[in-house]
């Protein structure tokens, strides 16, 4: 075969921190090629080391960081072996860089237009030129006014804006290598979604290579030509991203991909596969294959000797004992069947009832204001929203960042005050404020958090942490309560010598399941999940959904299950509300709600999120502008600065009605429900071929 | 903009008003017969009545605080107890000279030491930085006395005539401004060197370095700019830890400044006196302080143009 | 298991060369403030008339001063001075700070605001006049200095701890025991304090460099401890006078009050570090 | 007059004839800040020093023969019986405004100090005096009411200076004196200018006095020796004696009357137990607090103002009792103080006293006294009245050329310096027949009698006489330290040829 030379040579990379003394492998042994105009997906798991392969390229590892062994050469020449002096030629020039959070990759000090033009400047542009041409480049990136733009400073652009600045920053030097650091994860879908459709276009234009590194199997399905899969410091395959979507030959590949809830698939109808354990720590390294404690397909060998990094075909390579097999169809690293996980089909008791409730957030007033009055200027986070769930149901909420979600549950909780309002428990209304809650109120509903660091106090050990609501809201004694610890934490699957663990010692997901058990523990009638799931890696998130979601239908527990992923909601929940400024904009079953027709908003969102799957056809709505602030709200509609179907004033200066769709679906819009069916069809089709975007 | 600046000058206003109260509440606790003080050791009880009365030491407390805030505010500032001088040109002179020899320190430490802070922090781990923090480490320990009184066992006593030529003035400063800067040096260096180790671990600083700019560049146009603000704010603080060493300063070396004008009013139960100083001083430091916060928003574009 | 947790930070503060020296030096000096008495060879005001104005010897390792008092006994003797005026002064301040910072930080509303309003006052005075006025109105004594490092110092305490309650308090843990219905205090002590502590043992080796500082300060300027007792700072001033004739007895309190201090400057660097370490964990 | 004791004579150092006949040069003078300029008021070293080179005294001490001799009064008529005192004063003097002096100036000068309602310290010292008269333009005439042995040296109390006729608040130092006033700055210094019109040919030899102010003696030998200062008086012995071979400094130091009296409040528990005080007599070691706090200047004290300076009057065989710690414990526990005694011992920051107290602190502790030590710039121990207060305290007496007047002011019953509140009916009439007879030899008795009471039941413990110290630049001559320092004539001094 006739390959052109590849513009990106990586052979052997052998990379290690030194920490206290001692070299922690983080890379080993990896090789990789980027040819030239080809987009390269690098994925894995937090902490597998895309990061530190990725600064590895651009000669940016941390101080502490050493290569100890391989190549990397870029057309032709070897990068490592470059003096910072030459370096600062290829840098820019040949080798862009983009990194993941826009808002500290900028100076904040410096003007957006002066930072571009001080680079073009130094690429050879004149004075004057390197004005125009970086005013040029804000424009390129699809940013409105783009001579407002190159006078604001960094702080006055949203996350979005700012990140299109950084790729204008590292296309201004024309460089054949751009290199991205999860480029989009601080991003919410529907700018993510742009700034996606933004760097094809751009790589499409000046046929640069790309490595991009992410996380998110959807954006690699929907960008690269080639995957490279990364697990522990290794590379375990590496594939054209088609075959590697359709016939993954390594058992890890295959985790990741039954991990990942698709657009529309249901806990009922096909369960998600989480991998079991964790990824292995930086020090243990056995001489087998790493993958192994984990692997469905572990045979003896994989215990013993360390697989090799093997071709299958020419363009495709794995490592792994037991690719043949698995290529040959003969084993599947499918887990033996899961179990669908029921739903309970008897509403039995209505357990939330929400009226008209509003979270208004008091701007910071100058001092001792306070004292003397309430500001009057607010963020109104919730606005006058109504809604309910049953026992043994999941109400799933979605929208976008700021979009009131968290506020809705914290209210409901008593961790926030509403402004006004009804919240009823079982048909008892609850206080706002939370220390004016009876004891059974607090103990019928419990919450758990999204961040699984936080969740757990540092300082005690599990045991002291789950007996603690037996103790205060259930009344048992210190004994009684100890008692039950090993019950609890078998509940999540825990073994009960993890009882005397401190939470330092606990993986995020270990750590997520004690704070499961721990909001469990007092018997509650409602949970309310926030972001349950967002701070876990994937092959970790499946295994939590499913135990949330057994756990339960098992007790009988209502849930309020909040998530800015609309593949999570639509997998657990059982009822969707989607939330936009602080209003619903759509109620409805979760079976229906990748049907049209759809909210407008509900049809932007969907057609953002990048599915999992090269071969899903989604159209393209992209939303213009930005979130309007919080605090001045538009009048009308609240979406209707952005609304793609925007009517006119009467969006502007009315608020919409609650319109019924046929299948159960109640949408907040002017637009009829018999025009929305007209002119809406279904986001997206499953055709088989590779991905396109209509 | 305007909206801070009146912001941090109501704030301003309203902690020198409760400081003010404080000052006053802690002057009026003084022990001690102030009308003694003023008539010396020898006179009789009867004389000792009418001072009192002449004083208006026999009204009601906050009677006192506000005759004496409003006569403050309008530069009436009444004269010393202990010495009949009238207080305010008094003060004035003090003042003056202890802002002299307070500004010649700042002048000698902050350059010093911001120079040392960034020389450490851009050789971080290296034997410069070691070096720096060994030295600032070691000056760390050395109180204003002890540093004050080996100087002065090294140098001699400096010239403490009044009224001299520029130059000499500066040369008569020297050694006491040497003596508050050692503290003060090992301060800013330590606080500023974080500082600019925190920007260099900014994220910003790898793009401009990945632009292929020179490193010359990109420490000064874009770490160092960037690192000056919170150095802004470490030397408004210091100038708290300048006014507390000027006070030893000026008794070691017998300089005529506020601070020694301090001491002598304590010793001396010198009320107006030491509430003029202290509310002076206060309002200096304020002043200081806001100078700082303003300096620092007219740099840093996060709050000059808002978002 | 806590136990390990404790010898592993203890472990970290010896990992730098400077930290583990500052470290000992400072646990040196702590013996001293504690063995003081046994280590002593002399009372600190005992007068050897017929050794005064001795240089250090064999016999008197420091020397003695113009009094015939032994320096070595008298610089000893005076750290359990420092200890227990600066360094109980401190955590006085530490504990009283501690308190009103992790309220007001915690409940917040007008008390906060009323609080720290008053701290702000408080903090507009430099340390030095803010002693200096108190000291003139309590007069010059050991019970005046250490109340006065008390009021400098819980001001700053508070507003540091403040500050991380600040954080802390709206960390999921925290929020997790609220909905549990636990108690405000067990929520304070238990829950956002253990987060506080490494802030705070930071803090507080800090603020104990500067008590010694300030006391010693305060000694030297002759409104602090009162003669004869062994005050670094007063043995300092005392010293002085009679510098051409007896400079031992000013270079070697001198020369403790520098040790001391950087010492502890080292262990709070330590600390800072060691615990950083510990809160990323 | 009566055959004057003679104590402390100062020396004259720097010998030799002044440059020039013109004032000219600097002197800088380094001390303690003033509290009182009224001359009614004045009791410290720097207050004197400066009011006696502003105003003029009547009758001057000579510091070597201690005799008197004319200042402003040029000549003076005793009576037989001792009771009136004619004096004749000097022409062409005028004061610093410019308005010429007469005797009406010494008339309102003294019948100021001596008014009663005043209550100034000379109300009492002056209470003797029945009559001040201008006898002519420049004669005054004063009457007592008995004889006074002593009185040309009361008219030369450190108070007695002359200010100008109807002067009600004479803080604005119009003298007569050899310099005016230029600058007067609190706490920073006061700057003196030579008076041109200074009646004294020759005087004063210096064009210009700085006295710079210092609340420290550290500071002020420092500056010394820095040469920032010419002259510093008054220092504690370790400081005296680092400025021993400092070049281009001379030292001067003399024995003196002067002590630090430890004293303790007789009117009042524990003190108005005698075996308390004559337990801490027992207690102290006085020869040993002599070569600590004063390393051997000085001489050793013996509990009495009368010092060996006083040739004609000192007993040197009245000795207080050998230290004897189980005596004085033995005393204390019949006086009920078997447990210990607890007090605080107030000391002034100045000299030797805080290492004096130091030293008691210790060596009374063994006999169970245990005392806590308060040191207190001298300003404020003077300043409140603490000194007249306090249980138990140390006060510096400076010099005087007459013990009589330590038993007038301090020791009899009444008397407005009596600190320790002392009475003793035998101690007062001995006092009172020391001052006023007229017979040497029944004086010298009484003053041998005074010395065994003060031995025996006084209130007070004085364990050394202080030397007085002085280092002055070598570029001035003419400086002769006086005993009490503040009395010390800034007039003579030149600048060296
Ligand atoms: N400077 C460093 N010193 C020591 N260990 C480090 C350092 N930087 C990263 N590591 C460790 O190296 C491993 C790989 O880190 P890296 O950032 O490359 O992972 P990643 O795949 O990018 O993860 P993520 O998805 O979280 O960004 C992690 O275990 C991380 O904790
Ligand atoms: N404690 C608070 N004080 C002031 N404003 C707040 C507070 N909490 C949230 N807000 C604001 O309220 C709005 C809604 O926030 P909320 O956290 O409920 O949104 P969310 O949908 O949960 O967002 P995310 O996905 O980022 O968690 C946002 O504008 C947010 O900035
Ligand atoms: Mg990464
Ligand atoms: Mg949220």
């Amino acid at each position: 075969m006739l390959s052109p030379s590849p513009l990106l040579n990586i052979e052997g990379l052998n990379v290690a921190y030194r920490v206290a003394g001692q070299d922690l492998p983080v890379l080993r042994e990896i090789s990789l090629e980027v040819l030239p105009g080809q987009t390269v997906g690098l994925v894995g798991e937090s902490g597998s080391g895309k990061s530190t392969l990725a600064l590895t390229v651009m000669r940016q590892l941390a101080a502490n960081g050493v290569v100890t062994g391989g190549r990397v050469e870029f057309d032709g020449k070897g990068l490592l072996e470059l003096t910072e002096n030459e370096m600062r030629v290829v840098w820019g020039r040949e080798l862009a860089f983009v990194p993941q959070n826009p808002a500290t990759a900028l100076n904040p000090a410096m003007r957006v237009g002066e930072q571009l033009a001080e680079a073009l400047r130094l690429y050879g542009a004149g004075r004057a030129a390197a004005e125009a041409r970086s005013r040029e480049l804000l424009e390129q990136v699809r940013l409105a006014e783009p001579r407002r733009v190159a006078r604001s400073y960094p702080h006055q652009l949203s996350g979005g804006m700012q990140q299109r600045v950084m790729i204008a920053l590292a296309l201004s030097g024309q460089p054949r290598l751009l290199v991205l650091d999860e480029p989009t994860t601080a991003l919410d879908v529907t700018t993510e979604a742009s700034v996606l459709d933004l760097l094809r276009e751009q790589v499409g234009q000046r046929e640069s290579s790309v490595l991009y590194v992410t996380h998110n199997l959807g954006v690699v399905a929907t960008l690269s030509d080639r995957v490279a899969v990364l697990y522990a410091g290794e590379l375990a395959e590496d594939a054209p991203t088609e075959d590697l979507f359709r016939q993954p030959l390594h058992p890890y590949t295959r985790g990741l991909l039954d991990s990942v809830p698709r657009l529309g698939q249901r806990k009922e109808q096909r369960p998600l596969q989480g991998i079991p354990g964790q990824v292995p720590r930086l020090r243990d390294f056995p001489n087998a294959c790493v993958f192994a404690p984990r692997c469905p397909l572990a045979i003896e060998l994989c215990w013993k000797e360390r697989p090799l990094l093997d071709a299958p075909t020419p363009e495709r390579r794995v490592r792994c004992h037991r690719w043949p097999e698995i290529m040959a169809g003969e084993v599947s690293a499918h887990r033996g069947e899961v179990k669908p996980i029921q739903r309970a089909k008897q509403e039995v008791r209505r357990v939330l009832n929400v009226e008209d409730l509003k979270v208004d957030y008091p701007l910071p007033s100058p001092f001792l204001q306070t004292l003397v009055c309430k500001s009057p200027r607010a963020v109104h986070a919730v606005r006058e929203v109504s809604v309910g769930v049953s026992s043994g149901q999941t109400l799933g909420v979605v929208g976008e960042s700021g979009s009131g979600k968290s506020s809705l549950a914290r209210s409901v909780i008593g961790l926030a005050e509403r402004s006004s309002g009804r919240v009823e428990l079982l048909g008892i209304e609850l206080p706002a404020r939370l220390s004016r809650r009876s004891r059974e109120m607090l103990s019928h509903l419990q919450m758990v958090f999204q961040n699984p660091e936080e969740a757990l106090n540092p300082y005690l050990t599990v045991a002291e942490s789950l007996t603690r609501p037996l103790i205060r809201l259930r009344g048992l004694s210190t004994n009684e309560a100890r008692q039950q610890v090993p019950d609890l934490l078998a509940a999540v699957r825990l073994p009960a010598d993890y009882a005397q663990r401190f939470p330092g010692q606990l993986s995020g997901g270990e750590k997520q399941r004690v704070a499961i058990a721990r909001a469990f523990a007092s018997g509650p009638e409602l949970l309310l999940a926030d972001e349950p799931v967002s701070a876990l890696d994937v092959s970790v998130q499946a295994n939590i959904l499913n135990l949330l979601a057994e756990l339960q239908v098992e007790r009988q527990t209502a849930m309020l299950l909040i998530a800015h992923d609309i593949a999570v909601v639509g997998y657990l929940a059982d009822q969707i509300v989607v939330m936009y400024l602080g209003e619903f904009m759509q109620v409805s079953p979760a079976e229906a709600i990748f049907d049209a027709p759809y909210h407008p908003y509900t049809e932007a969102l969907l057609s953002s999120v990048p599915p999992p799957d090269p071969f899903v056809e989604q159209k393209k709505i992209r939303l213009e502008g930005e979130l309007p602030s919080a605090i001045d709200l538009p009048g009308g509609c609240p979406f209707h600065t952005r609304c793609p179907r925007f009517l006119g004033d009467i969006c502007a200066q009315q608020t919409p009605p609650w319109r019924e769709t046929g299948d159960g679906k109640r949408i907040f819009c002017h637009i009829p429900v018999e025009e929305l069916v007209q002119a809406q069809e279904p986001v997206l089709r499953f055709d088989g071929k590779r991905r396109t975007q209509r | 903009m305007t909206a801070y600046i009146l912001r941090r000058l109501a704030f301003l206003a309203l902690t020198v008003f409760i400081t003010s109260l404080l000052i006053f509440v802690i002057t009026q606790l003084l022990p001690g017969d102030v009308c003694r003080v003023i008539l010396g050791r020898e006179v009789g009880e009867g004389a000792l009545e009418a001072c009192r009365a002449d004083l208006g030491l026999d009204q009601p407390a906050p009677v006192r605080y506000f005759t004496w805030l409003g006569e403050f505010l309008r530069g009436d500032w009444g004269s010393s107890y202990s010495t009949d001088a009238e207080i305010l040109p008094l003060v004035v002179d003090r003042l003056n000279n202890s802002m002299q020899l307070g500004a010649l320190t700042l002048l000698i430490a902050v350059p010093i030491s911001v120079a040392l802070g960034v020389m450490a922090a851009l050789n971080a781990g290296r034997w410069a930085d070691n070096m720096i923090s060994i030295f600032s480490l070691a000056v760390v320990g050395l109180p204003e006395f002890v540093t004050g009184v080996l100087l002065i066992q090294f140098f001699g006593f400096p010239s403490i005539r009044g009224d001299l030529p520029f130059f000499e003035a500066v040369g008569r400063l020297l050694l006491p401004a040497l003596t508050a800067t050692f503290v003060l040096l090992a301060y800013v260096a330590r606080l500023t060197r974080a500082g600019v180790l925190e920007e260099l671990r900014q994220a910003y600083v790898r793009t401009a370095v990945l632009k292929g700019l020179p490193r010359r560049v990109v420490i000064w146009k874009h770490v160092l700019r960037n690192a000056l603000l919170p150095t802004i704010t470490v030397v408004a603080i210091s100038f708290g830890w300048l006014i507390s060493g000027l006070v030893v300063v000026e008794n070691v070396f017998n300089y005529p400044g506020l601070g020694r004008l301090m001491v002598f009013a304590i010793t001396r139960r010198d009320l107006p006196l030491l509430q003029a100083i202290s509310l002076i001083t206060v309002l200096g430091f304020a002043l200081a302080n806001l100078a700082a916060d303003l300096l620092y928003a007219a740099l840093n574009p996060r709050i000059r143009v808002g978002s | 298991m806590r136990g390990q947790r404790f010898f592993a930070c203890a472990a970290r503060l010896f990992r730098h060369p400077m930290h583990a020296v500052g470290t000992l030096v400072f646990v040196m000096f702590l013996f001293m403030a504690i063995l003081g008495s046994l280590l002593a060879p002399y009372e600190a005001n005992e007068q050897i008339v017929a050794d005064a104005r001795q240089g250090p010897s064999f016999v008197h390792w420091f020397g003695v001063d113009h009094l015939g008092r032994d320096v070595f006994s008298r610089v000893v003797l005076g750290t359990a001075d420092i200890f227990a005026l600066a360094g109980t002064g401190t955590l006085l301040a530490v504990a009283i700070g501690t308190s009103l910072g992790l309220l007001s930080g915690y409940r917040g509303g007008w008390f906060d605001e009323i609080l720290m309003r008053f701290f702000d006052s408080l903090l507009a005075m430099p340390a030095m006049l803010l002693a200096l006025m108190l000291l003139g109105t309590l007069g010059p004594s050991r019970r005046s200095v250490f109340l006065v490092i008390v009021v400098v110092y819980i001001p700053i305490v508070a507003r540091v701890v403040r500050s991380v309650v600040l954080s802390v308090k709206t960390r999921a843990y925290v929020e997790a025991a609220r909905v549990q219905g636990e108690s405000p205090a067990r929520i304070l002590f238990r829950e956002i304090l253990p987060a506080v502590l490494p802030t705070l043992a930071v803090e507080a080796a800090l603020r104990f460099s500067y008590a010694i500082f300030l006391a010693s300060s305060l000694g030297f300027l002759g409104v602090g401890v009162q003669p004869p007792s062994p005050d670094w700072g007063l043995m300092v001033n005392e010293a002085r006078d009679s510098v051409s004739q007896t400079p031992w007895a000013l270079y070697f309190p001198a020369g403790a009050i520098s040790l001391l201090v950087i010492s502890v400057n080292l262990l709070a660097d330590g600390l800072k570090q060691a615990f950083q370490v510990e809160i990323e964990y | 007059g009566p055959a004057a004791a003679t104590p402390a004579a100062g020396e004259t150092p720097a010998a030799g004839e002044p440059a020039s006949m013109e004032p000219q040069g600097t002197l800088r003078v380094a001390f303690q800040p003033l509290v009182q300029t009224d001359p009614a008021l004045i009791s410290s070293d720097s207050e004197i020093l400066v009011a006696n080179s502003v105003y003029d005294y009547l009758v001057d001490i000579d510091p070597v023969s201690n005799q008197p001799i004319p200042r402003l009064a040029t000549g003076w008529d005793v009576s037989d019986d001792g009771l009136i005192y004619s004096f004749t004063l000097a022409e062409g003097v005028t004061f610093h405004d410019g308005s010429p002096f007469s005797a009406a100036d010494v008339v309102w000068t003294f019948d100021r100090l001596r008014d009663p309602a005043a209550e100034y310290a000379t109300s009492t010292l002056y209470e003797n005096i029945a009559s001040v008269e201008a006898t002519g333009e420049l004669e005054v005439t004063f009457t007592l009411t008995a004889p006074n042995a002593f009185f040309l040296y009361d008219l030369s109390d450190n108070h007695a200076l002359v200010i100008k006729d109807g002067t009600e608040d004479a803080t604005d130092f119009n003298g007569t004196g050899p310099f005016t006033v230029v600058d007067y700055s609190p706490e920073d210094r006061i700057s003196l200018e030579a008076n041109p019109d200074y009646f004294v040919e020759g005087q004063p030899g210096l064009a210009n006095v700085e006295i710079i102010f210092f609340s420290d003696e550290t500071a002020m030998v420092d500056a010394l020796k820095g040469g920032q200062v010419d002259l510093v008086m008054r220092m504690s012995t370790p400081l005296f004696e680092s400025l021993q071979g400092v070049d281009g400094i001379v030292t001067v130091d003399i024995p003196t009357n002067g002590f630090d009296l430890v004293r303790l409040r007789a009117d009042r528990a524990p003190g108005s137990d005698p075996r308390v005080i004559q337990a801490m007599k027992l207690a102290t070691e006085r020869e040993a607090i002599w070569q600590l706090v004063q390393q051997g200047y000085g001489a050793v004290g013996n509990d009495s103002p009368i010092g060996p300076l006083y040739t004609a009057y000192y007993d040197p065989n009245v000795q207080p009792p050998a230290r004897d710690v189980e005596a004085a414990r033995a005393l204390l526990a019949e006086a009920g103080y078997a447990d210990g005694l607890d007090l605080t011992l107030h000391v002034p920051n100045t000299g030797g006293r805080p290492d004096l107290a130091a030293v008691l602190q210790q060596q009374w502790a063994e006999a169970g006294i245990n005392i806590e030590i308060s040191v207190e710039p001298e300003e404020v121990y003077f300043g409140e009245n603490g000194w007249l207060e306090v249980d138990l305290g140390i006060t510096n007496w400076g010099s005087r050329p007459y013990p009589q007047f330590y038993l007038d002011t301090m020791l009899v019953s009444g008397a407005v310096w009596n600190e320790s509140h002392w009475s003793d009916a035998e101690f007062d009439a001995l006092a009172n027949t020391a001052g006023t007879t007229l017979d040497e030899n029944e004086r010298s008795q009484a003053y041998a009698q005074i010395q065994q009471i003060l031995v025996e039941r006084g209130p007070v413990i004085i364990a050394y006489y202080f030397p007085q110290f002085a280092g002055i630049s070598d570029q001035f001559i003419g400086f002769q330290l006086e005993a009490f320092a503040g009395r010390t004539d800034l007039h003579t001094i030149h600048v060296a040829p």
